[in-house]
């Protein structure tokens, strides 16, 4: 199982690191939110539950609920959902800045 | 020895304004240096790099730690990195962002001067990279020619139509347009 | 004509200028813009030669080993990973007294996986006959390369060079580099025209079994090669001096006659130490910065001789041979043995992986030196 | 929102692999590793050379994956593996799935060495290749994958790539190992079909992935998936699978769509005359016109 | 037991005795016999392990480094070219702390093609992280391979080893040889269980891109294990020497202790020293030997306790750092210079590319050094 | 005795390579390299990695080759080959014709990588395996080319070779180069027409000789040329040529003799057992009837 | 064309040697007659001049004319002109001793 | 230390016989070094094998420069190679021949002893080799136990029982007989 923990591992020096560069924690640590310059959003009336844009994220980013919810913490804003869903159901909006 | 650092993301192209910085300067017959903290580039993440001008021979092959000039092409990094870190007392700050330069304060730095120019504005003008992720690394440098004075917005120019392998012109003006758009 | 490049496309002009008949190289991070810019100059018809496409960096020194042995002039240019799986090609390539020149950007070895500095790559190959050459700036890149064909190709000589230069601190930073072009450089380097080659009209087999009879003779002869190429490149970095104005040797003086302490440095650091000398002259201490551009061969007259004056001697290694200490340390405390007077050397690592390597830093080894007993090996800005 | 209607899902839910990884935005490549993961589950072991998973999976001390990754060689995707396989094998733990994942660099070029001696020696495990049709790590050069007409930093436009992608495919199946199949992240439940049934077969196993990379590819993430699926759909990507030597077409497509479509998606082949795209399309018909004939000659209903 | 055995035949029972469970090998001339012995032995049931028969050297490190890394225990052996050819997973296995075994017959590098001893091709790899024993004879074969499982697998060592031995002169050469069966090994050698590993229970990366940030201190770690190596190799051979009535270090003196002139030699020249050392005392000279086994870690701390009471030293070297000098010639004043007191060295190369190498040519060497004032190189036997 | 009385020569008379080499008595390598000189003359340069012939040509000072040979390590024919194809274009020497001629451990197994490199660039010479089954010049140690049921040493009896040859031939036409074809030194005129004809074409050619090796396949040196007409008599080896990817079968045994003629007259087979020789039949037929199916597929016939 | 000089070339010391392996003479020097337990002779009566045993020796040893002649200097003896001759015209004699 | 030197030619098996002697000599007590004298062996071309026997620990690992014994397993040698380079003063001289020892004359060599038995008429006898080329390595150690009184004929036996994979007993039997046959 994918390790879930997503905490910075914090290493002071070489007494605190493996003798070897084996992995202490997970890549979840790393939140690509920042990536992002558009946000993909959901219409919950549009959508029917066909999961193709959870099928195709590449983060994944998408958990499949019904409709499905986007993690915001780790969506790059690639846009393959928003091309992808069938109904059109997801829009793009411009991130903020 | 003038040392400058850029602070951009992936795509924006922070690198190659360092560079093209550089040949401006070297056209006014200074010494050079321009370089990137090379890491694993992706879309998106913060990207660093840095340019040196002098008078005499640059032998120090090493980072700037106490820069001169900071050139800081996305707002949204501000916070997220520590941008000022060994700046120089009086030291100034060119960023690109539609705000005033009133409207930034950086307790950590000594005295800066902060110096705002809406480059992505210009960028998208010109077309150059998209609207949602506009290229702005030319567009700003108009604004370092106008805010230091190290080089002439002419020696910019002329840099770009030298390195810049398309929209040669369109690049160029936006960093003129830039240029004569700086706020203080 | 002189032109802001980085080090990988100095290297690049260089082996235009040098005319090279086939090209054969495959890419790596942080080299990869020397394979990119010679594919454009190769497709532009600026250079008139194969550029070979190979699969591996096994197969490029191959296709040029294949490609020198038959006369033509041939240049590659790899890093770390690259240059360690051409290791037994590299000991073929001297053997067979080849003057292929290799430019290696110094990367790190994996794991973990890093594409940053560090001189373990190149020092790796010491012991395999090459001629190696550590880089300050992008000119001597440029520079190098030129001068390195000239000398290897010399019919007392042909050996192979390995050209160095840091991994982004020269590979992907701009300077200021005066170039030439190829007519230009004609007149300092004649074509290569190798006495022994691959000919139809004169068959000869390369490289068969040899006898305990004869190896042991063919070894004394690349060994005396080296000898000899130390005169050779005082020879030829005076002759480029006339021609270009900058002349070269096997070593490098900064401010070393007077001086107490010397930093023995190579590479980027080189340039660095000098400004830290200044910095350190001007707050009244004697030192001096002493670079080693030639690491094979080894340039034990001028290490005896200008560092057997100094008080104290400082080298910097980025590179360890693990087990033991830094490799020029080692060589310099070696040469040093003969001289048969004791100059305490201290042993210092710096730099390796990429780590950046200050001026701070160059006064902080200064410093140790001054207040410490000698010590082997201090690992400056190690995070213990 | 997190309402608890029941979905119905065409492929697993359980993801293996986390997110927070180095992918660029779009890329087909961590997409491809995601379905993999979910077709092998944990009890996976996977070797992977220098290529953009190796930066994907995250630096150290951080991993992506999920299960066990030993980064590798360039190399030596097949030859670790082969290791890995024989001590899983010896230490008692049959169970575990040794999985080597490379680039198609690493696979079509400086890998491939390693990869015939672990199909020739029957070795159990399998083989993946994720086609991006060029070395990405390092910024876009040519490989033997990259196709006819393709835009790369070292066949820059003036001298862009000629020749044919090597076909890996053939080459493997002349190895006459168990099973060799392609198949293609526009299709996922296909995709993972297949890697499900590699994990049954004992033995060296190889399946040719298809995985658009919109940095390399020069077209927005966006599409991606569109470009994956025109790659099948114009015939330029044929899904097939050869099984003990019998071959097997998937997917036969009704209307095929012209090259031409594939092409204008991307930059790289933005280069390209309209004889050069007329060439590549009888290329690609040739090619079809061969896997068709292979079908009949070795096909499940061939005498 | 004791039987009469080749060094082949010694390191492929070593290898059995230690209950590997993957070897992966690919023959080469002088190392071919250790392959097709462990495949009878592994067809004959006598080692349960897989025997990977790969397409070439490099694909056979890497599978070992695939294997160990997943928990088991490997073993390798190959020669020269084939050493070469592995250089890039050499760096790889160190850097990765995998106490992986390989047994090198050294043997002369290509071109010409030569297939006799020099020591050259493990020489080579000095700079990589392994450690690097040279071996006087077969029983010394046998023992260190089982010993290098032992002080590799150490939980603050962690590091492989390179177990050399002289083509022909030892590899194909019978001696008699006192072997055990893996039983009576196990109560020596416990069952190899790293901490970290490929596990599915506990899934890591290995060896992931590592950023300036952290790489430096992955070196110094690696540097490390090798300064404790150093007292590791002690105790384990003293520990061995206690079970097996055989002790072992990381040097050997013969008759130092009153030497005026000591040779300093490795390998199975070492031997044929000895019995040089006892002519010329029987002539009334008051020579000495020294045979540094572990070249990796190098044993600074012997040489100069020993060494520096000397008032002659004389190395011999089989190998040459072409451009350089003797590669343990120019360790050994290395180290001899931190003492900061001086003894005449002199550098000898012998032996290269199986040039034989008799008593009366130690007896040359011994003369020399007594008619001359010091040199480097001296070429014995050299025909010029 | 010298008579001039004038005799017809089925191949060429003038020799380019002398005698006082170094290879066993009644060697098949030898021969097939004294038959590709025939075919090449003297404005040919041969790369020949490790193997039996890098000893064949003889110690330094001596050659006897008659051409210019690079030694050359031993994963490296090929891309030795590439290297002095290029400086030969480049120095505009373009009548010279580059060899590359290495064992079958040198092509299926170490150098298979570099060939297949050389290949997919298309680099313009001519690579000969002469296949002897094993590695020969190391003392008979298996190779990815050995055959099912044979002994070496490190297959020794007890664990005999399992699993078939690798099949170059096919992994070759895979790499679609203009040429590739199979050829026996049983059949000389065949041979050097084979070679000859690689000759005239530009590009990466590719062929397969079968050369038994009397020391290692412990058979009398006296019937090397007896035991190579066997294997295509019994269609182990069968005699084909693959030009543009069309398939022609050159022999068409009219009465194919049972592999166990071939067998029993090699040592390295004597343990086999009557099932396993049956076994090795029903490859062989299978085999066949394989490439049957491929000539009938692709054919010059084939529609 | 084959060098065709079969002298022994004369290596005293590194001064006499190229600077690599650069091969100085043929393999003609070497003359394998000692290798030899058999010698293959030809019954010229029985010779019908097809030259079979010519093209198929390894050496080559048998120079085509008719009858075709054996040089003794090279051939090893291996036997295959034997076995090869469809005429049975050579005959096998065990070397002297 | 007794040095023994073996010349034979490929396929004859000297290098085999040097090992057969050493494990004879090492089977009685003794230290033993055996070795090949490494070339490319072709079947017929010259070889050369060595024999170490000693009280003490051999260290030495160099070739033999001045044998004891000399061993030659087919008289063609003789006159093709420097054969009795170095032999002891009163060294022996083991030769495989139908003929005397008085119809041999070494005049290079200080007094050698000569003795001779035809090995290769008991190899045929026993089918050890084909009739053209029998493998008399065997044998002749059979002649080596007799004439130098260095090992038992036993201890002979014993090691190729040990050493020899195939047609053991033949090979002892060979042994025996030539050990009855030697004539000096
Ligand atoms: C021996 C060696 N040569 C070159 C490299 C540099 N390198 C790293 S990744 C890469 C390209 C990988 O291409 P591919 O296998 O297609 O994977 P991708 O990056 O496209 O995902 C190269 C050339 C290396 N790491 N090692
Ligand atoms: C890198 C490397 N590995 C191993 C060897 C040892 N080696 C030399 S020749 C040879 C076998 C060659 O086999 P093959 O190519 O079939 O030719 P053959 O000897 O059978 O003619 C081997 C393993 C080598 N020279 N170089
Ligand atoms: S935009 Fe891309 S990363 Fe974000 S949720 Fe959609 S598919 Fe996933
Ligand atoms: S693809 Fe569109 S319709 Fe389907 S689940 Fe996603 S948002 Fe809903
Ligand atoms: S370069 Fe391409 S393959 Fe690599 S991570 Fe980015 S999108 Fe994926
Ligand atoms: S071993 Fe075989 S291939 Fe090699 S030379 Fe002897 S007969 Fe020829
Ligand atoms: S093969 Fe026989 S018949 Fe033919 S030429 Fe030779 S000896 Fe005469
Ligand atoms: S016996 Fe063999 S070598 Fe002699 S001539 Fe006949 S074929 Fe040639
Ligand atoms: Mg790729
Ligand atoms: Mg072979």
């Amino acid at each position: 199982m994918a390790d879930k923990n997503d905490k910075k591992i914090n290493i002071s020096g070489a007494s605190d690191m493996p003798p070897m560069a084996a992995s202490l924690g997970s890549m979840r640590q790393n939140k690509t939110a920042s990536w992002r310059s558009i946000r993909p959003i959901i219409d919950e009336d549009k959508c029917k539950n066909c999961m193709i844009c959870w099928k195709f994220c590449p983060e994944p980013a998408i958990f499949p609920t019904a409709p499905p919810t986007i993690d915001y913490d780790f969506c790059k804003g690639c846009g393959i959902c928003i091309e992808e869903c069938p109904f059109d159901a997801i829009s793009s909006v411009k991130e903020g800045k | 020895m003038l040392e400058i650092r850029f602070h951009g993301r992936g795509g924006q192209g922070a690198v190659k304004a360092s560079d093209v910085l550089a040949i401006a300067a070297f056209e006014e017959g200074k010494e050079v240096q321009a370089f990137p903290f090379f890491g694993v580039e992706r879309r998106g993440a913060p990207v660093t790099a840095f340019t040196r001008i002098s008078d005499t021979e640059i032998r120090i092959h090493s980072y700037i730690y106490e820069p001169d000039i900071l050139v800081i092409l996305d707002p949204s990094l501000i916070g997220a990195v520590p941008l000022t870190d060994g700046l120089k007392p009086s030291g100034k700050i060119i960023i690109n962002t539609s705000r005033k330069p009133e409207e930034f304060s950086f307790p950590e730095a000594e005295n800066p001067q902060v110096f705002t120019a809406d480059c992505s504005a210009i960028a998208v003008k010109y077309r150059l990279g998209s609207k949602e992720s506009p290229i702005v690394n030319t567009a700003i440098l108009g604004a370092v020619a106008k805010a230091t004075g190290i080089v002439s917005i002419d020696s910019i120019c002329k840099a770009i139509e030298n390195k810049i392998p398309i929209k040669k012109e369109e690049n160029a003006q936006a960093a003129r347009e830039t240029y004569e758009h700086v706020l203080s | 004509m002189k032109k802001v490049l980085t080090g990988n496309v100095a290297a690049a002009y260089g082996a235009t200028a040098a005319r090279v008949n086939v090209v054969a190289a495959y890419p790596i991070t942080p080299q990869t813009t020397i394979v990119e810019i010679l594919s454009e100059i190769v497709a532009d018809g600026e250079l008139k030669a194969d550029f070979v496409k190979v699969e591996s960096e096994h197969s490029a020194l191959a296709a040029c080993i294949g490609a020198q042995s038959a006369g033509a002039r041939t240049f590659t240019a790899t890093s770390a990973q690259g240059l360690a799986l051409m290791h037994e090609l590299i000991h073929w390539s001297a053997r067979a007294r080849l003057p292929i020149v290799l430019t290696n950007v110094n990367r790190a070895m994996a794991p973990g996986w890093s594409i940053w500095a560090d001189a373990t790559d190149s020092i790796a190959q010491r012991d395999t006959g090459w001629m190696q050459v550590y880089c300050e700036n992008n000119q001597e890149v440029f520079d190098t390369v030129i001068m390195s064909y000239k000398i290897g190709e010399n019919e007392n000589i042909l050996l192979p060079t390995l050209i160095n230069l840091d991994a982004f601190f020269l590979s992907h930073t701009s300077q200021v580099v005066d170039i030439y072009d190829s007519e230009r450089i004609d007149s300092f380097l004649p074509p290569y025209n190798p006495k022994y080659k691959l000919d139809v009209n004169a068959p000869r087999s390369f490289g068969a079994l040899t006898s305990p009879e004869h190896y042991y003779e063919f070894s004394y002869l690349l060994h005396n090669a080296h000898k000899k190429a130390k005169e050779v490149i005082r020879e030829v970095g005076k002759e480029f001096g006339k021609k270009f104005g900058r002349e070269y040797g096997l070593v490098e003086e900064y401010k070393c006659e007077d001086a107490d302490e010397i930093l023995v440095t190579y590479g980027t650091i080189a340039g660095t130490t000098k400004d830290a000398v200044d910095r350190l002259r001007e707050k009244g201490r004697k030192v001096g910065a002493f670079k080693i551009r030639y690491f094979r061969p080894f340039p034990d007259e001028e290490v005896i001789e200008v560092l057997s004056k100094a008080k104290k001697i400082g080298v910097i290694d980025r590179a360890v041979s693990f087990g033991h200490e830094g490799p020029f340390l080692s060589e310099v405390k070696a040469a040093l043995y003969e001289s048969g007077n004791y100059v305490p050397v201290y042993g210092f690592v710096a730099g390796l992986g990429g780590r950046d390597v200050s001026i701070a830093d160059i006064e902080n080894i200064h410093d140790h030196m001054i207040n410490n007993e000698p010590e082997n090996l201090i690992w400056i800005g190690v995070k213990k | 929102m997190n309402s608890e209607k029941k979905v119905k899902l065409t492929i697993p839910e359980h993801e293996v692999m986390s997110p927070g990884h180095l992918a660029c935005q779009g890329c087909g490549a961590s997409l491809a590793m995601r379905y993999a993961l979910k077709a092998l589950g944990e009890k996976t072991i996977v070797s992977i050379p220098a290529c953009c998973w190796a930066v994907i999976d995250g630096p150290f001390p951080y991993s992506a994956a999920g299960i066990p990754v030993m980064h590798c060689a360039f190399e030596t995707a097949a030859s670790t593996s082969s290791g890995i396989t024989h001590a899983m094998s010896q230490l008692g733990q049959d169970d575990v799935t040794t999985l080597a994942w490379a680039g198609d660099g690493g696979t079509f070029d400086i890998g491939l060495q390693a990869l015939s001696g672990a199909a020739e020696r029957g070795d159990n495990l399998i083989y993946i290749v994720y086609d991006n049709e060029a070395y990405m790590n390092t910024g876009i050069q040519r490989s033997s994958s990259t196709p006819h007409g393709a835009w790369t930093t070292t066949t820059p436009v003036k001298h862009y790539k000629k020749g044919p992608k090597k076909n890996i495919v053939e080459i493997m199946v002349a190895h006459h190992i168990p099973y060799v199949a392609t198949a293609n992240i526009a299709y996922p439940e296909d995709l993972i079909r297949k890697i499900k049934k590699a994990k049954e077969i004992k033995g060296a196993k190889f399946l040719h992935l298809y995985a658009p990379c919109p940095t390399g590819w020069k077209h927005p993430p966006a599409i991606t998936i569109k470009v994956a699926r025109l790659a099948t759909e114009t015939n330029v990507f044929p899904l097939y699978e050869v099984t003990d030597g019998v071959y097997k077409i998937n997917k036969v497509i009704k209307n095929v769509k012209p090259v031409e479509e594939y092409l204008k998606l991307q930059g790289r082949f933005r280069h390209l005359s309209k004889e050069e795209i007329d060439f590549i399309q009888q290329e690609v018909n040739k090619n079809w016109e061969r896997l068709v004939k292979l079908e009949k000659a070795f096909g499940e209903d061939s005498e």
